[in-house]
């Protein structure tokens, strides 16, 4: 038999005024199992928690059930006294008279309120006789982070984890870290120059003593939970070895052929051996296997001859490499909608129709052109150019439906670059809204129209086609109403931000949800924008959607922070309400498997002793469970259960009604 | 191998030409074009609102006696192409639009048929690569530029026979006739089409700008699909030339009666006559 | 020009009845005005093709019944093609013309056609021309 | 509902269970008492992580210890506190209420909704509404005798359908 005590707080004259406290307290008293019952003003005070302490002593309680304030209130408060009087937390619960009953009850007969607040305790002491102890769950957390991506985004995330202390491992596939920042030439809405404040921020991250880069690296496979995950990186062969190369440059200089360059965005060639751009970092040059002479038809081997320390090696493989840590943060950014997929401006074949990207290069200085705008089909500069936006995005029928955010600001930004350049050239812009809404973003977007004399149509554009060496645009000026053309000499479409080729099966590897745009979920829009459904993943930067390098940083920033907070000390404590399976009777349907929004539940062999498979069952990984129960009643074999909310604990309830 | 032809009504009066060239060439690429026993006109247009159901009827019509002989039909004319193949797509679409039709033109068409254009039979059925080894008489010198028009594209979803924006198909076509095909950006553009009828400058306009963009890239013939196109281009070639003395002709002619020059026809089977502005000059000129 | 926007016409049964036969919903239209930047015949027309569509989504289906542009519209088909929203305003157009020709109105008198013009033009082009002008 | 059950419908006041999701609706329904709002009594919460924990038979022994209706209430879909939770408890239903027929449950007795953290005054009009509505639809007595069997005033279940362990 239990040894229940009942608590029921008058919470001054709020329950008071409509639920006779008293009388609930001595109707509880007659129940089987309450031993003890009272009732006191504030139960929450100093003296009524005391109270509540010494009632377990003496009584001996081996539950209580305080009825007073909503749990959201004080449940915590009424848990910590029962600890401290030596009750498992789990065995102290509370009934809600306040909230739900005295306040919105207004029967000051007390009829009604009394008789509610009768029903509603004793569900919960039906419900109480059912509660296990339960213990808060201990997991080790291993303080070493793992950062996908060295954009900014991931850049930023990794050097406040490092100055926090905390060893990174930060993984980029390109050859080089910086990602499309690396890419740019000025950037809103300070204009500053890209390259001026990435490569700083490049090299400290090179020089950490916490951070290790691998670059030219891909994350192969990831297991585990919070606090405690596998990661398996392939580093691909680079056939040049990091530790001897001292990045003199004369393989590069020497190598004597050429392919497109991925970072000039096909404006430009670069060697075979080769750095993606002259501040890299590492700057170590990697061979482009495909079109490596040596590698692929075994002649020419120029670099490995006129490699001092002799770095150049063919033979070397892809590497695979396991490291644990503790937390992971995604931060691997976003990629354009190619150019190709316009027709009407071109399909990609009117070389002077280029995308937004592109342009930055043309831009930069140090770009192919060194920072002159000339078009590419024959190098003149152009007098009128023509800037279009929303090329793909907010075009349900052939793109993607959403606003790529940026373009509005880049475009009014290129048109600034373009006048500084082209004095007495005209740039227009064709555009359906602007969407300028950051800080100093519309007195930017302004300044691109009144001051830099940018031309703004309100409108989209229907076809470009060549004659006689121009690009004719065709289009609409909304405002006017009317059809327009403009015979330019460029055109620069600010392509819709997408996310990265293979997105969803890096998603895939690491547990996480993503949208029907390949986008990667966020925990909760608003309240959790770093956070993922799967503890201790976090995200960063445009692989959430489109987003600007301030917004970057700031979720490269919040992601450390996360990080740090969850490697400030060496075990982490959960709430111990995960589900458990009862593997002799789970006939491995899969059911909850498939039904976990965590893919907390995992299929498990069981083996015999000699170690064969024998069977499956299922099994709850109690580090990711986060309890919402989904799984229990997905089970129909009824053997997943949920601590704290067991089957039995709902229907002692319901019984009890 | 015989393949059901439904010629539609223009291919029988202004435009025999097309069809003689056409009938002709495939005996040389070894099928026929089988007439269809009975057939009645498309209706020239589709219904663009889904509210008018009872123009869908004249096409449903012909859907229906087509079936009754085969499982496809083939058509030449871009715009029988075009409301026949929509008609089909928009009853299969909504069987109570099919349950509407069917009761007025008191049949019970199942919308099973299958439209195709001789444009698809020679690319899918045929294959260009076969089209390539008949050719007897290579019309290398010749720079054409195919006139796609509207028809044929759009909308892309229901009709499209190739990319609605960057079109080959044709241009496929003449690189394997011989021909040097000629890209020119207006080749999707419309000609005009029945403004003919009391707005005869609309069509000037856009019949005009089609052949100068053609001409600006090159072309010397541009070969086409439709005769209404075709009738469009020469009408307002015409005026053309009386206000500008500069502007050389361009023959207009349907992409059969080239095929057929390029596979050896004669003259007559492949009724150049029916053109106004002759190739045969042209022809003559470049040697070929 | 000034115009009185309010509830009933933006409402009205004319519209939505309009809406019903062409199949296309005008809210759809963010007016980002495509349609008129491809149409071919934009130039003649008193309403360009994306301004039919904002007068109608403001109630004003007077002012596009009176503006020549459904008889000039050819149905080419650009407009529906590369509109970001899949409106066919060829469709809308369509739609007025019906609704024009169920009031008994047709666009052209068939008497005045030119016995030259029924003979030389191709067949389709006069039977096209009939559907589109004539109820 | 024959003359007789009418009668005793007057003056009947219905029992009424509601399970809620932690997170959202109670939230709501405290939202509602800080507000002091008023609503009908008739209804006894018993409070879940989510939706998604809500077993079908929950809501069939409900009716059978005596409620006349059952409500049902969660976050908003797309809102869930565990991202996806209340779709499967949404997808649930669906399969629930063609098996309320089987049951022999009046589909008005039965209601779902979603009721946010901030939405006390949803809260209370659904309350008053399903009270309304359940009350219309007088006692539920179908199941009656069911429980009665094992009543002992406590509504202890014996062991077999309560599960194995008894000690408590
Ligand atoms: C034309 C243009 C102009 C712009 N101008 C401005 C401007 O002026 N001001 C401004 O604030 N913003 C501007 N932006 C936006 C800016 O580029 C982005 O906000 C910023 O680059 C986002 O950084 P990121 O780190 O999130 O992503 P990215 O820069 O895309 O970096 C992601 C990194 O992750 C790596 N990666 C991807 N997948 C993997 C993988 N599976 N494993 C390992 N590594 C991976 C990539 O190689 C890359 O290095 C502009 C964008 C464009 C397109
Ligand atoms: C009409 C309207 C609708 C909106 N709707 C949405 C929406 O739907 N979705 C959305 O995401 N956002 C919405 N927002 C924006 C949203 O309100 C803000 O983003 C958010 O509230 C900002 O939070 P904050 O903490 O920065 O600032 P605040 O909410 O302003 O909090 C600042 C706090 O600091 C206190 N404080 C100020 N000075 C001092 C001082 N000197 N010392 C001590 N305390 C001080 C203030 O009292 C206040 O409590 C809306 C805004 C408006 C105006
Ligand atoms: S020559 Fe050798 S040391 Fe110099 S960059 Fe090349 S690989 Fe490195
Ligand atoms: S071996 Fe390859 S990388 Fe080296 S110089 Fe030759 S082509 Fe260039
Ligand atoms: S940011 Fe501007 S240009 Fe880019 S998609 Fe949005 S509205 Fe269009
Ligand atoms: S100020 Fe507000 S309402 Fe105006 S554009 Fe900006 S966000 Fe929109
Ligand atoms: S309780 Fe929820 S999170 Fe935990 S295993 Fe079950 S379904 Fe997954
Ligand atoms: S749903 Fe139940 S029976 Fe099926 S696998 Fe999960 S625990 Fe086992
Ligand atoms: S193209 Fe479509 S969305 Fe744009 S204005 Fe025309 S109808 Fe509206
Ligand atoms: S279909 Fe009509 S409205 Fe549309 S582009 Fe063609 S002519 Fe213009």
């Amino acid at each position: 038999m239990s040894r229940i005590g009942v608590f029921v707080c008058q919470c001054g004259n709020n329950i008071e005024s409509t639920v006779d406290t008293g009388q609930v307290a001595s109707d509880m008293k007659e129940m089987p199992g309450v031993v003890f019952s009272c009732t006191y003003k504030f139960m929450c005070s100093s003296p009524g928690q005391e109270m509540v302490r010494q009632a377990i002593k003496d009584k001996r309680l081996d539950g209580i059930v305080v009825s007073a304030c909503s749990p959201h209130m004080h449940e915590k408060t009424f848990r910590k006294a029962s600890e401290s009087a030596g009750l498992n937390p789990y065995k102290c619960e509370i009934v809600n008279i306040r909230e739900q009953c005295s306040w919105v009850h207004h029967d000051t007969t007390k009829k009604i309120g009394t008789r509610k607040s009768n029903d509603l305790t004793r569900m919960i002491i039906e419900r109480l006789k059912k509660n296990k102890p339960l213990k808060k769950i201990n997991i080790p957390v291993n303080k070493k982070a793992l950062v996908i991506g060295g954009g900014i985004a991931g850049i930023q995330a990794a050097l406040d984890i490092a100055d926090g202390g905390r060893e990174v491992i930060l993984v980029e596939r390109e050859p080089s870290i910086g990602g499309n920042m690396a890419r740019l030439s000025e950037t809103f809405p300070t204009m500053d120059c890209s390259q001026c404040i990435l490569t700083p921020k490049m090299v400290e991250a090179e020089l950490h003593d916490k951070i290790k880069i691998l670059t030219y690296s891909e994350v192969e496979k990831l297991d585990g939970y919070i606090g405690n995950f596998t990661v398996t990186i392939k580093k691909k062969a680079k056939y040049v070895d990091e530790s001897t190369c001292t990045g003199c440059g004369e393989c590069m200089e020497k190598c004597p052929f050429k392919a497109d360059s991925e970072f000039e965005l096909g404006l430009n060639k670069r060697k075979v051996i080769y750095t993606p751009f002259p501040q890299a970092v590492p700057n170590i040059p990697v061979i482009d296997a495909p079109n490596c002479v040596m590698l692929t038809k075994g002649k020419c081997g120029i670099c490995a001859k006129v490699c001092g320390p002799g770095s150049i090696d063919f033979e070397q493989k892809d590497e695979f490499i396991e490291e644990q840590v503790g937390a992971v943060v995604v931060a691997t950014g976003y990629d354009l909608m190619p150019n190709e997929r316009f027709g009407e401006y071109g399909y990609g074949k009117i070389k002077d129709v280029v995308s937004g990207m592109q342009f930055e290069r043309l831009a930069s200085s140090s770009g192919p052109t060194g920072g002159q705008i000339f078009r590419p089909s024959d190098g003149k500069v152009p007098e009128q150019i023509v800037f279009l936006q929303c090329i793909g995005s907010r075009d349900e029928a052939k793109g993607v439906s959403y606003c790529s955010k940026i373009c509005c600001m880049y475009t009014a930004k290129h048109t600034m670059l373009y006048k500084h350049k082209v004095h007495d050239g005209q740039a227009y812009v064709f555009y359906m809204d602007i969407r300028a809404g950051g800080k100093r973003y519309e007195e930017f977007t302004r300044r691109a129209q009144e001051q830099e004399d940018a031309m703004y149509l309100r409108g989209r554009v229907a076809r470009i086609y060549e004659r006689d060496g121009k690009v004719v645009v065709q289009g609409a000026d909304t405002l006017s109403g009317t059809q327009v053309v403009i015979e330019a000499d460029m055109v620069v479409l600010a392509t819709a931000l997408v996310s990265r080729p293979g997105a969803d099966s890096l998603a895939q590897k690491l547990g996480i949800g993503y949208d029907k745009y390949k986008f990667y979920n966020e925990y909760h829009p608003k309240l959790k924008p770093v956070e993922t459904v799967t503890a201790g993943i976090f995200l960063s930067g445009a692989c959430v959607g489109p987003m600007d390098i301030p917004e970057s940083v700031s979720m490269g920033s919040a992601s450390a922070s996360k990080v740090l907070a969850l490697f400030s000390s060496d075990e982490m404590a959960r709430e111990p309400i995960v589900a458990a399976v009862n593997k002799q009777r789970c006939n491995a349907c899969w059911d909850c498997v498939v039904a976990c929004p965590y893919t907390a539940i995992e299929k498990e062999e069981v083996k015999d002793r000699q170690g064969n498979v024998i069977g499956w069952n299922a099994n709850v990984n109690e580090g990711v469970c986060q309890g919402c129960g989904v799984c229990v009643a997905a089970c129909r074999s009824k053997v997943v259960d949920l601590a704290g909310y067991t089957d039995e604990q709902v229907f002692a309830a319901i019984n009890a009604f | 191998m015989k393949i059901p032809y439904y010629p539609g009504c223009t291919l029988n009066t202004t435009a025999k030409g097309f069809d003689l060239s056409a009938r002709e060439s495939a005996q040389t690429l070894g099928f026929e074009m089988e007439e269809l026993e009975q057939w009645n006109c498309c209706g020239a247009c589709f219904p663009l609102s889904p509210g008018n159901v009872m123009a869908l009827a004249a096409p449903a019509k012909v859907l229906t006696n087509a079936r009754k002989e085969g499982e496809s039909v083939t058509t030449l004319c871009s715009v029988c192409y075009n409301v026949l193949k929509r008609t089909n797509v928009a009853l299969n679409e909504d069987k109570a639009r099919l349950a509407a039709v069917n009761d007025f033109i008191e049949e019970d068409y199942d919308g099973s048929l299958k439209v195709v254009h001789m444009l698809e039979v020679l690319r899918d059925t045929i294959g260009f690569d076969k089209v390539k080894e008949a050719v007897m008489r290579p019309l290398g010198k010749l720079k054409v530029g195919a006139y796609y028009g509207c028809m044929l594209l759009r909308p892309f979803k229901d009709v499209g026979i190739d990319r609605h924006e960057g079109p080959t198909i044709i241009e496929d076509l003449l690189t394997a006739m011989g021909c040097e095909a000629i890209d020119f950006p207006d080749k999707i553009e419309c000609c005009g089409a029945h403004l003919t009828m009391g707005r005869e400058d609309v069509v000037e306009k856009l019949s005009g700008n089609v052949i100068a963009s053609a001409v600006n890239r090159g072309a010397e013939v541009i070969v086409t699909s439709c005769p209404l196109c075709q009738y469009n281009l020469e009408k307002s070639q015409e005026s053309i030339m009386e206000t500008n003395a500069g502007h050389k002709e361009v023959p207009i002619i349907y992409f059969t009666q080239l095929l057929g020059l390029s596979l050896g026809q004669t003259d007559e089977m492949a009724g150049l006559d029916g053109n106004k502005f002759d190739i045969r000059p042209l022809l003559k000129e470049r040697g070929v | 020009m000034k115009m009185n926007i309010n509830k009933d016409e933006i409402q009205s049964y004319a519209i939505e009845q309009l809406e019903r036969i062409s199949g296309e919903a005008t809210k759809n239209c963010y007016q980002c005005g495509n349609c008129t930047g491809g149409c071919p015949v934009s130039y003649e027309m008193d309403i360009a093709p994306s301004k039919i569509i904002r007068m109608l989504q403001i109630g004003k289906i007077e002012a596009v019944k009176a503006a020549n542009t459904m008889w000039l519209c050819v149905g080419c088909l650009q407009c529906h093609s590369r509109c970001p929203k899949s409106v066919s305003v060829a469709s809308v157009l369509d739609a007025l013309r019906q609704a024009t020709f169920r009031s008994g109105a047709d666009h052209i008198d068939v008497k005045e056609i030119p016995v030259s013009f029924l003979k030389n033009t191709p067949q389709q082009a006069i039977v096209c021309g009939f559907r589109k002008f004539v109820s | 509902m024959s003359e007789e059950l009418k009668k005793v419908a007057t003056g009947f006041e219905p029992k009424i269970m509601a399970f809620v999701c932690n997170w959202c609706t109670y939230a709501g329904a405290d939202l509602a008492g800080t507000s002091r709002m008023e609503y009908k009594d008739n209804v006894r919460i018993i409070k879940l992580p989510c939706t998604g924990r809500i077993d079908p038979l929950f809501i069939i022994k409900a009716f059978e210890n005596g409620a006349d209706g059952v409500l049902v209430s969660g976050c908003h879909p797309g809102d869930c506190h565990y991202t996806t939770g209340n779709y499967h408890a949404r997808r649930r239903w669906r399969a629930f209420k063609n098996l309320m027929d089987f049951t022999g449950i009046d589909e008005t007795r039965l209601q779902f909704s979603w009721v946010s953290a901030s939405e006390a005054l949803k809260w209370v009009d659904l309350i008053n509404k399903v009270t309304t509505q359940v009350k219309a639809a007088g006692p539920f007595i179908e199941y009656q005798g069911l429980s009665e069997k094992y009543d002992d005033g406590l509504g202890e279940l014996p062991a077999e359908t309560e599960g194995e362990s008894k000690e408590c």
